[in-house]
């Protein structure tokens, strides 16, 4: 193959270190996991003068292989696979590729030694999210959808729906939670990630049904929600997931009431910074978002942050203390194991 | 020896089983099970159809059981009607009042207990219908001038493209817009050329303008957009335009008169099309060109510059139509947004028989199922969304090969006119 | 051409006529040579140079909308219209126009009813009132008599004298002698795209023949008298509709007997076409019973018509008898191509196919570059002798030849019509459907009227010309 | 010896104008030129830097010709590369990649493009492919991984499943035609959007999904039905590119030599005529679809039995809709439909490529097969931009679908 390009840029002491991200079919800017990884390699890149980054799309699944097959090939240092549809490509180009190290966000592949797990126990944040809600809504509705019933998605969704629980049954409150039955893993999907309208349609109906806070796990979906809470003045909020909304889709931030942060973007920083400084990426031990240490959390209020009562948020943070702790456990069949 | 005109009157009976008896039977059958079945399964508590965007203010409010039953009925003596057959002109209005009937008698059934806000659904309806109505009405002047157009799709999603990046390097909505129509246009212009004066088959043409419209979008965006989306794709969104006194009207106002100029535009454009091309000399010689070119060339009609309007003014509809994705849906451009729009346009177009009004109605017809199925999966139906998001597909396969048929297209749709 | 003058243009089929009046027409562009109109030559690049020029056409296949309404038609090209640059269509001067014309001249129609739905005659009317709303000073008639009874014909001759009265010029074209000889003041002929002469109407008409064909002509049909045997088709009760759900076939009886040639005679649109789709199997029968050989037939497929031992000559040559895009081989075995030995099982085999051709083109002299063209490079004459050779080619009982000489020369005309007799003395019935009188008259041995769906009466050869024609035209005598 | 070298300059001078006359090969040729063209006028455009050096396009004009010059060929050399051989491979292994990579995008979309084709010599237009290779791939893998059978048997069988599920998917629209008059275009349509809905639902079901796995994915085919390696090592390609000559071949046969081939093409040709010489056209619809489904469904099954394994969203990725365009690219003939897709695989090989080395988006592989098919079908155009003789350049222009 051909040299990588070496752009060593600053002159810095450290070897060059070039990192190479392959996007799934979502595209790098899907507003969800390939944006927020990609952001996580650019702000290596801001911190560590020797790190270089490149991506490559995927259009079909069938390109997974040949896409980590070629940066391989231009060896590069860190070869990121974003989305757990990517398991079995890179636990065969890692196989085939000993000396290169890999690593894959959303997944764990547990015999390959030379690919680094990035994984999000998500649940744990929209638990709290569910909480926050359910203490929120003066309707006593709340309600999410999904892109797709898929766990990437679920995952959110289960945890929203135990927090909303929790709520009822520390308040004693019956608290009522559309587009999602836990017990049956049916409810409201899009199946779409892109169509506003239909986004903006499903929040309408949800709206109509009473809700007054919404969680769409939908990507771009998700912002004909977010676009149309903005228009409907405080009518309903909306609670945005994975990067914080206020920063993703600041033109709608009266909307939301938080964030379900899922730190792609820290994970695959923090790998890439310590990968940059020679450091070796254990597969064994890997990285796992969590509340603890702040790979999923709850987001900050922004313009809501004097519309939620003092009670509730410290309400919040203890229940996040009580699963750090152990204490409360949050489980969702679709959390990673 | 004198003249007698003999005249073929009052002979053998006729056919038993004519279309509109079937159609009779059909109904009868579905009716009856609406009747029966839906009401059995509906609770026995009132069905809400609130007037609102929401629960409270007035409703229409009917058992569910007895609303199921009902409207049941109601289909079943629709389709006894047409079995009993009753006049021609009545058909329509027969086999619309029985699809009512059972779309009502299913409602009744899945409300009961519950409630349907008219205004949310209708005004959810429209929303999703707007760009397949003007896909469909570009559809309905490139078809009926006799140019196959595969292509709306593309132009939908070149019209989207113009929008967000004119919109966004002028700030200026209506600026957007005209992006949005150069865009529809351009495309619009290599069907033209290519189909009328290179004679390129023009199902060919369309499904390939389609994919370059994907490819060159696409690659505009990762280079541009993607890169820099403040300069380029954000666009300013559209406003609602709210008619002051006609807004106010019950359920019909918020829907139609306090909404996007876009809408505006999209109902009016199937007036305008609808009159024009039945009343005026521009529609008069469309469609003749569409239905026998020679005999309009022999009247002196030029036959490729009528295409090459139509097709040009097809251009301005559909980008349009793009418009709407970006500029009141949704606020920026994304890789192949229209996700398909302009195939269901498509098919609109063909359900809706090559016209305007039946175009619109198609287009109403499909937002309507997918906002039924949105609702359904809402308020907690123990289908999976999967099979409820089918529901639009579903129902057009089966209005179109239950109740449509043949379609009849225009005579020389998709003929090149090639002068010897 | 002058003013108030009625040419005529006589010359066989595929002579040129057409093509030299679209050239004037400015449908086709001459590759040389000048039109000269009122003594300034002009170029006629299309037909608004045409009509500018005042020159007006009814064409042989007539250019109406067949989904457009009378008034519609008659406007096309020429709307007037309310409301400047709108272009609202000002109906209530059209229909009021077309009135006046249609007054003047005694065309009568309906401005308001579906060109689709007029009977042919009618539709020429229309074209005739088409033309004249456009203020024409030469009109051009191309064949117009080919679609009309002899009732019909004589109401327009009259018509088009009104129109030479009031100082209009006409080119009458057509093939039919008498015709010529009736109504126009000179004549000229053409033969392969070429002026061969012209004439006076005082010409005999052997004289006009011989000019137009270029050798002398037997237009009589050589047979023997007929031998009837069996009934081999039965047809009671008939009744069929057409697409539109609109009776064209009203309770039909027929017989045709093994070794007879049973001809339909009537205008185009009398419900021939529904008839025979009917008998094979390409229209659903409402009512009544057809038996071939004592078998019934109705409700049987195309396939199992066609299997039981009917042949069947369409009378649309290039929609219904041949694919224009298979090759004369593939043409010859169209009905027959999974039969042995053209195929065995589900597998073609091309060798038999191509020994099948080359024995029918012989036979039929079909005249082509290869066995492998395809049809539609063929000319229209040999396109219907493909036909003929195929359905000729296998052992029949009936034989259904629809106009199976429509478009043809007159070579071929003999040809095929030598061919039909033969079938018909090897004991094979036939049913010859034909708008062209002189040909059923000419190989029919009972001649079936068709009008309006019913079967006015059957006649013999020998009944006189003139009383056919008034039973095409739906005039009995019982009636009188 | 004068007389000599006068002949030779003739024949020479003939074959020039042969090639230079609008033949089949030479259009195809001058159309891959002239999307390449325009191609490389795209990527110039869109890149800032390269558009900078045109600033001063004036003053110095090789600044801008070298960087442009630079960045076109860096991206076509990678396609080439990677869509063909790449020089500097280090082993027998890399150099084969190439050829590899390009087959194995190819073999789906031979079958998808077949199934299209067929259905346009039929006079239908199956849009459908989409939807019929979704339903293959799911026939396919529960076929692969539900049912436990012997090597051999095991692929047969899935293979067999795959192309039943694109049958009754082709089925459906063919039987609704017939029947009830209702146009393929829509049905086929809509039975895409159902069929990606379907997939999207039986993913996730019980016995289906993988326990294993946090995605929608369904548990992978069982080694004895995935299709073998042809190459074995790391290359990908699979036995599916010769069940897609094979297939080809099949096709061509059905189309040719075939009763049924007979009569689809009467009835896509001529459809009146064909009825009156007795093919029943409705039947001919209804079995044509469910002939071309099942080709499609193949199409879905060597997509899973190859490459994919297992089931997820979006398995079937986009065969249906490049086997339209294949199709289109190979005029309705089942050998140009197989060298179409080979093209269009190597497009797809050596845009990954151009994608990953030279930064080039996919998506101008995508432009590049639009402007090709365009150019193609508009052979009058190429010959415009050329300026070539008029030899034969109406045979190239073959109609294949007649409008509605
Ligand atoms: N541009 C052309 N170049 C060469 N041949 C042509 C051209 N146009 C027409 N022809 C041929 O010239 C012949 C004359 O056809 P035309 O239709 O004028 O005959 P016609 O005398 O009107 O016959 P008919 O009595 O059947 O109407 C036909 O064989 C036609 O195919
Ligand atoms: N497109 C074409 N390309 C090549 N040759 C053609 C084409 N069209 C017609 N011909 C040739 O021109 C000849 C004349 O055809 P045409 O149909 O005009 O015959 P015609 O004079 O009308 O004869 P007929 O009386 O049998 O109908 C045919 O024999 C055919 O070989
Ligand atoms: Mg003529
Ligand atoms: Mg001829």
């Amino acid at each position: 193959g051909e040299a990588p390009e070496e752009n060593a840029a600053g002159g810095g002491d450290a070897p060059a270190y070039s990192t190479c991200m392959v996007t799934d079919t979502g595209g790098i800017d899907d507003k969800s996991f390939n944006a927020s990884a990609w952001a996580g390699l650019e702000a290596a890149k801001a911190e560590a003068s020797n790190i270089s980054t490149k991506f490559t799309a995927s259009n079909a699944i069938a390109d997974y292989e040949p896409n980590l097959t070629d940066f391989a090939a231009q060896k590069c240092n860190l070869i990121l696979a974003v989305g757990g549809l990517m398991t079995d490509a890179t636990k065969k180009i890692a196989a085939a590729n000993p000396n290169s190290q890999f690593a894959i966000v959303d997944a764990a592949i547990p015999d390959a030694t030379n690919v680094y797990p990035l994984q999000f126990d998500t649940a744990q944040a929209s638990y709290l999210a569910g909480y926050l809600a359910a203490g929120y809504s003066k309707s006593g509705t709340v309600a999410t959808y999904g892109g797709m019933n898929i766990p990437p998605v679920t995952i959110f969704m289960d945890g929203f729906v135990d927090g909303v629980a929790k709520y009822n049954e520390v308040k004693g409150k019956s608290v009522k939670v559309l587009g999602w039955d836990k017990a049956t893993q049916k409810g409201t999907f899009a199946e779409d990630f892109t169509s506003q309208a239909k986004g903006k349609a499903i929040s309408d109906t949800f709206v109509g049904q009473g809700a007054d806070v919404i969680l769409p796990v939908a990507g771009g979906t998700g912002l004909g929600t977010a676009a149309a809470a903005a228009e409907s003045g405080g009518k309903y909020s909306v609670i945005w997931v994975d990067s914080d909304g206020c920063e993703v889709a600041a033109q709608y931030c009266s909307a939301f009431l938080s964030t379900v942060v899922k730190s792609v973007s820290g994970g695959v920083k923090d790998a890439a910074l310590k990968g940059s400084k020679g450091e070796k990426l254990d597969a064994a031990v890997g990285y796992k978002g969590t509340l603890e240490n702040g790979g999923v959390s709850l987001g900050a209020y922004h313009e809501f942050d004097s519309k939620v009562p003092a009670e509730l948020k410290a309400e919040i943070d203890q229940l996040k203390n009580d699963i750090i702790a152990g204490t409360i456990k949050v489980e969702s069949e679709a959390a990673p194991k | 020896m004198s003249t007698t005109l003999l005249t073929v009157d009052d002979l053998a009976p006729a056919k038993y089983w004519t279309r509109e008896r079937r159609s009779g039977a059909v109904l009868v059958v579905i009716g009856l099970l609406a009747a029966v079945g839906f009401a059995l399964l509906a609770e026995s508590a009132p069905a809400r159809f609130t007037l609102g965007e929401d629960a409270t203010g007035a409703a229409l409010s009917i058992d569910g059981k007895l609303g199921a039953a009902v409207f049941g009925a109601l289909t079943v003596a629709a389709g006894v009607g047409l079995l009993v057959g009753v006049a021609r002109r009545w058909f329509t209005v027969l086999l619309v009042a029985g699809v009512l009937g059972f779309v009502l008698s299913f409602l009744c059934w899945q409300v009961a207990g519950n409630f349907l806000p008219l205004v949310g659904t209708a005004s959810s309806s429209l929303g999703l219908a707007v760009p397949l109505i003007l896909g469909a009405l570009c559809g309905v002047l490139c078809e009926r001038t006799g140019v196959v157009n595969i292509g709306i799709e593309g132009q939908l999603l070149m019209g989207a493209f113009g929008a967000a990046l004119i919109g966004t390097m002028t700030a200026s909505v209506w600026l957007g817009v005209l992006g949005a129509v150069t865009g529809g246009v351009l495309i619009a212009a290599l069907l033209a050329v290519l189909a009328i004066r290179f004679l390129v088959d023009q199902v060919v043409i369309g499904t390939v303008l389609n994919l370059l419209a994907l490819g060159v979008t696409g690659f505009l965006y990762e280079r541009l957009m993607q890169t820099d989306a403040a300069a380029f794709n954000t666009p300013p969104r559209m406003q609602n335009l709210r008619i002051p006194v006609l807004a106010d009207i019950p359920v019909v106002g918020p829907v139609l008169f306090d909404t996007s100029p876009l809408v505006y535009i999209a109902l009016i454009l199937v007036a305008v099309i609808h009159f024009g091309l039945a009343r005026t000399r521009w529609g008069l010689r469309t469609r003749a060109v569409g239905e026998h070119p020679t005999a309009a060339d022999t009247v002196g009609i030029r036959v490729r510059g009528t295409r090459y309007l139509n097709v040009l003014l097809g251009g301005v509809v559909a980008g349009l139509g793009g418009a709407f994705f970006t500029l009141v849906s949704t606020g920026a451009f994304g890789k192949n947004m229209t996700a398909g729009a302009g195939f269901i346009a498509l098919a609109a177009l063909i359900f809706g028989g090559f016209r305007p009004v039946g175009a619109l109605l198609a287009a109403l017809f499909f937002g309507f199922a997918n906002t039924l199925a949105i609702y359904l999966s809402a308020i907690g139906s123990p289908v999976p969304s999967q099979f409820l998001n089918m529901l639009p597909y579903i129902a057009t396969i089966v209005a179109v090969a239950g109740l449509v048929g043949r379609v009849r297209a225009p005579a020389a749709d998709g003929k090149p006119y090639v002068k010897s | 051409m002058e003013p108030g003058e009625i040419h005529a243009l006589l010359g066989e089929n595929g002579a040129g006529k057409s093509t030299l009046m679209n050239v004037l027409y400015g449908l086709l562009q001459p590759d040389e040579g000048e039109i000269v109109v009122d003594g300034e030559p002009v170029q006629i690049k299309g037909p608004r140079d045409a009509i500018a020029a005042g020159i007006g056409m009814v064409h042989q296949h007539f250019m109406l909308v067949p989904v457009f309404d009378v008034a519609e038609n008659v406007m096309l090209g020429a709307e007037h219209v309310r409301g400047g640059r709108l272009g609202w269509l000002d109906r209530r001067r059209a229909r009021k126009e077309i009135k006046e014309v249609s007054e003047r001249y005694g065309l009568r129609v309906d401005p308001d009813a579906l060109v689709e739905d007029l009977p042919v005659g009618v539709q020429q009317r229309v074209e005739i009132i088409k033309a004249l709303t456009r203020n024409v000073d030469l009109l051009i008639l191309d064949e117009p008599t080919a679609v009309l009874t002899p009732q019909e014909t004589e109401e327009l001759l009259a018509v088009m004298r009104t129109l030479k009265a009031s100082g209009k010029s006409i080119v009458f074209i057509t093939h039919k002698l008498q015709e010529v000889k009736a109504i126009a003041d000179r004549i000229t002929v053409i033969r392969r795209g070429r002026t061969v002469g012209t004439a006076s109407p005082e010409s005999t008409k052997d004289e006009l023949a011989a000019l137009m064909v270029g050798r002398d002509v037997v237009l009589e049909v050589q047979k023997a008298p007929a031998t009837p045997g069996e009934p081999v088709l039965e047809v009671s009760g008939l009744t069929v509709r057409d697409d539109r759900g609109t009776v064209q076939v009203a309770g039909v009886d027929l017989t045709v007997r093994a070794g007879e040639v049973l001809g339909i005679a009537g205008v185009q649109g009398n419900g021939q076409t529904e008839l025979i789709e009917a008998l094979m199997g390409l229209r659903e029968i409402e009512a009544g019973t057809v038996t071939l050989a004592g078998a019934p037939m109705a409700g049987r497929s195309t396939r199992q018509v066609l299997r039981a031992g009917v042949g069947y000559v369409p009378e649309d040559r290039s929609v219904d008898g041949v694919v224009k895009e298979f090759s004369v081989a593939e043409n010859l075995v169209l009905d027959v191509y999974d039969q042995a030995p053209y195929a065995r099982g589900m597998v073609l085999n091309p060798e038999r196919i191509a020994a099948n051709a080359a024995e029918r083109i012989e036979k039929f002299d079909v005249r082509t570059p290869s066995a492998d063209a395809p049809v539609g490079t063929l000319s229209g004459g040999n396109q219907q002798k493909v036909i003929v050779a195929r359905e000729m080619s296998r052992p029949l009982k009936l034989f259904i030849a629809c106009q199976p000489t429509r478009g043809v020369d007159v070579g071929s005309i003999e040809f095929i019509h030598a061919q039909i007799v033969h079938e018909r003395d090897v004991g094979t019935g036939v049913l010859l459907v034909s708008s062209e009188l002189d040909e059923v008259i000419g190989l029919a041995d009972r001649i079936a009227v068709m009008y309006r769906g019913r079967i006015l009466a059957i006649v013999g050869p020998d009944t006189p010309v003139e009383k056919i024609g008034l039973l095409m035209a739906g005039v009995t005598e019982d009636a009188a | 010896m004068k007389v000599e070298e006068s002949r030779r300059e003739l024949t020479a001078g003939r074959i020039v104008t042969a090639i230079w006359s609008a033949n089949t090969v030479t259009v195809t040729v001058l159309a891959i030129i002239a999307a390449l063209l325009i191609g490389a006028v795209l990527i110039i455009l869109s890149d800032p830097d390269v558009l900078a050096t045109y600033g001063y396009f004036t003053a110095r004009p090789t600044d801008a010709l070298t960087a442009s010059w630079e960045l076109v060929s860096e991206a076509y050399a990678n396609l080439f590369k990677g869509a063909i051989f790449d020089p500097d491979a280090a082993s027998a292994s890399t150099a084969l990649r190439p050829i590899s990579e390009t087959l194995t995008y190819a073999a789906p979309i031979v079958f998808t493009g077949l199934a299209v084709t067929l259905a346009f010599r039929g006079g239908l237009f199956n849009i459908g492919a989409q939807g019929q290779a979704i339903m293959g791939c799911i026939a396919a893998a529960l076929a692969g991984f539900l049912i436990p059978l012997p090597i051999g048997v095991h692929l047969v069988v899935a293979l067999v499943a795959g192309a039943a599920g694109g049958a009754f998917w082709g089925f459906l629209p063919g039987i609704l035609k017939a029947r009830f008059g209702a146009h393929e275009v829509i049905t086929s349509i809509m039975l895409n959007y159902i069929a990606a809905l379907f997939l999207g639902w039986i993913i996730m079901q019980a016995g289906v999904h993988d326990p294993n796995r946090q995605d929608a994915i369904s548990k992978p085919v069982e080694s004895s039905a995935q299709l073998p390696a042809l190459l074995g090592g790391d290359q990908r390609v699979h036995l599916g590119i010769v069940l897609a000559a094979l297939a080809t071949w099949g096709v061509s046969w059905l189309l040719n030599r075939s009763t049924f081939g007979f009569e689809l093409r009467a009835v896509g040709a001529n459809p009146d005529a064909a009825k009156t010489a007795g093919i029943s056209v409705t039947a001919t619809y209804a079995l044509l679809m469910t002939v071309s489904g099942t080709l499609g469904g193949l199409g879905g099954a060597t997509q899973v039995l190859g490459t994919g394994y297992a089931l997820n969203p979006l398995v079937a990725a986009n065969i249906g809709f490049d086997g339209l365009l294949v199709a289109l690219l190979g005029r309705g003939k089942p050998w140009g439909v197989l060298w179409a897709a080979i093209l269009f695989g190597a497009l797809r090989a050596g845009g990954n490529r151009m994608q990953s080395y030279a930064s080039v988006s996919l998506e101008l592989v995508t432009v590049l097969q639009a402007l090709i098919v365009i150019f193609i079908a508009a052979p009058a155009l190429v010959k415009a931009i050329f300026r070539l003789r008029a030899a034969r350049a109406a045979r190239l222009s073959t109609s294949i679908a007649k409008g509605w």
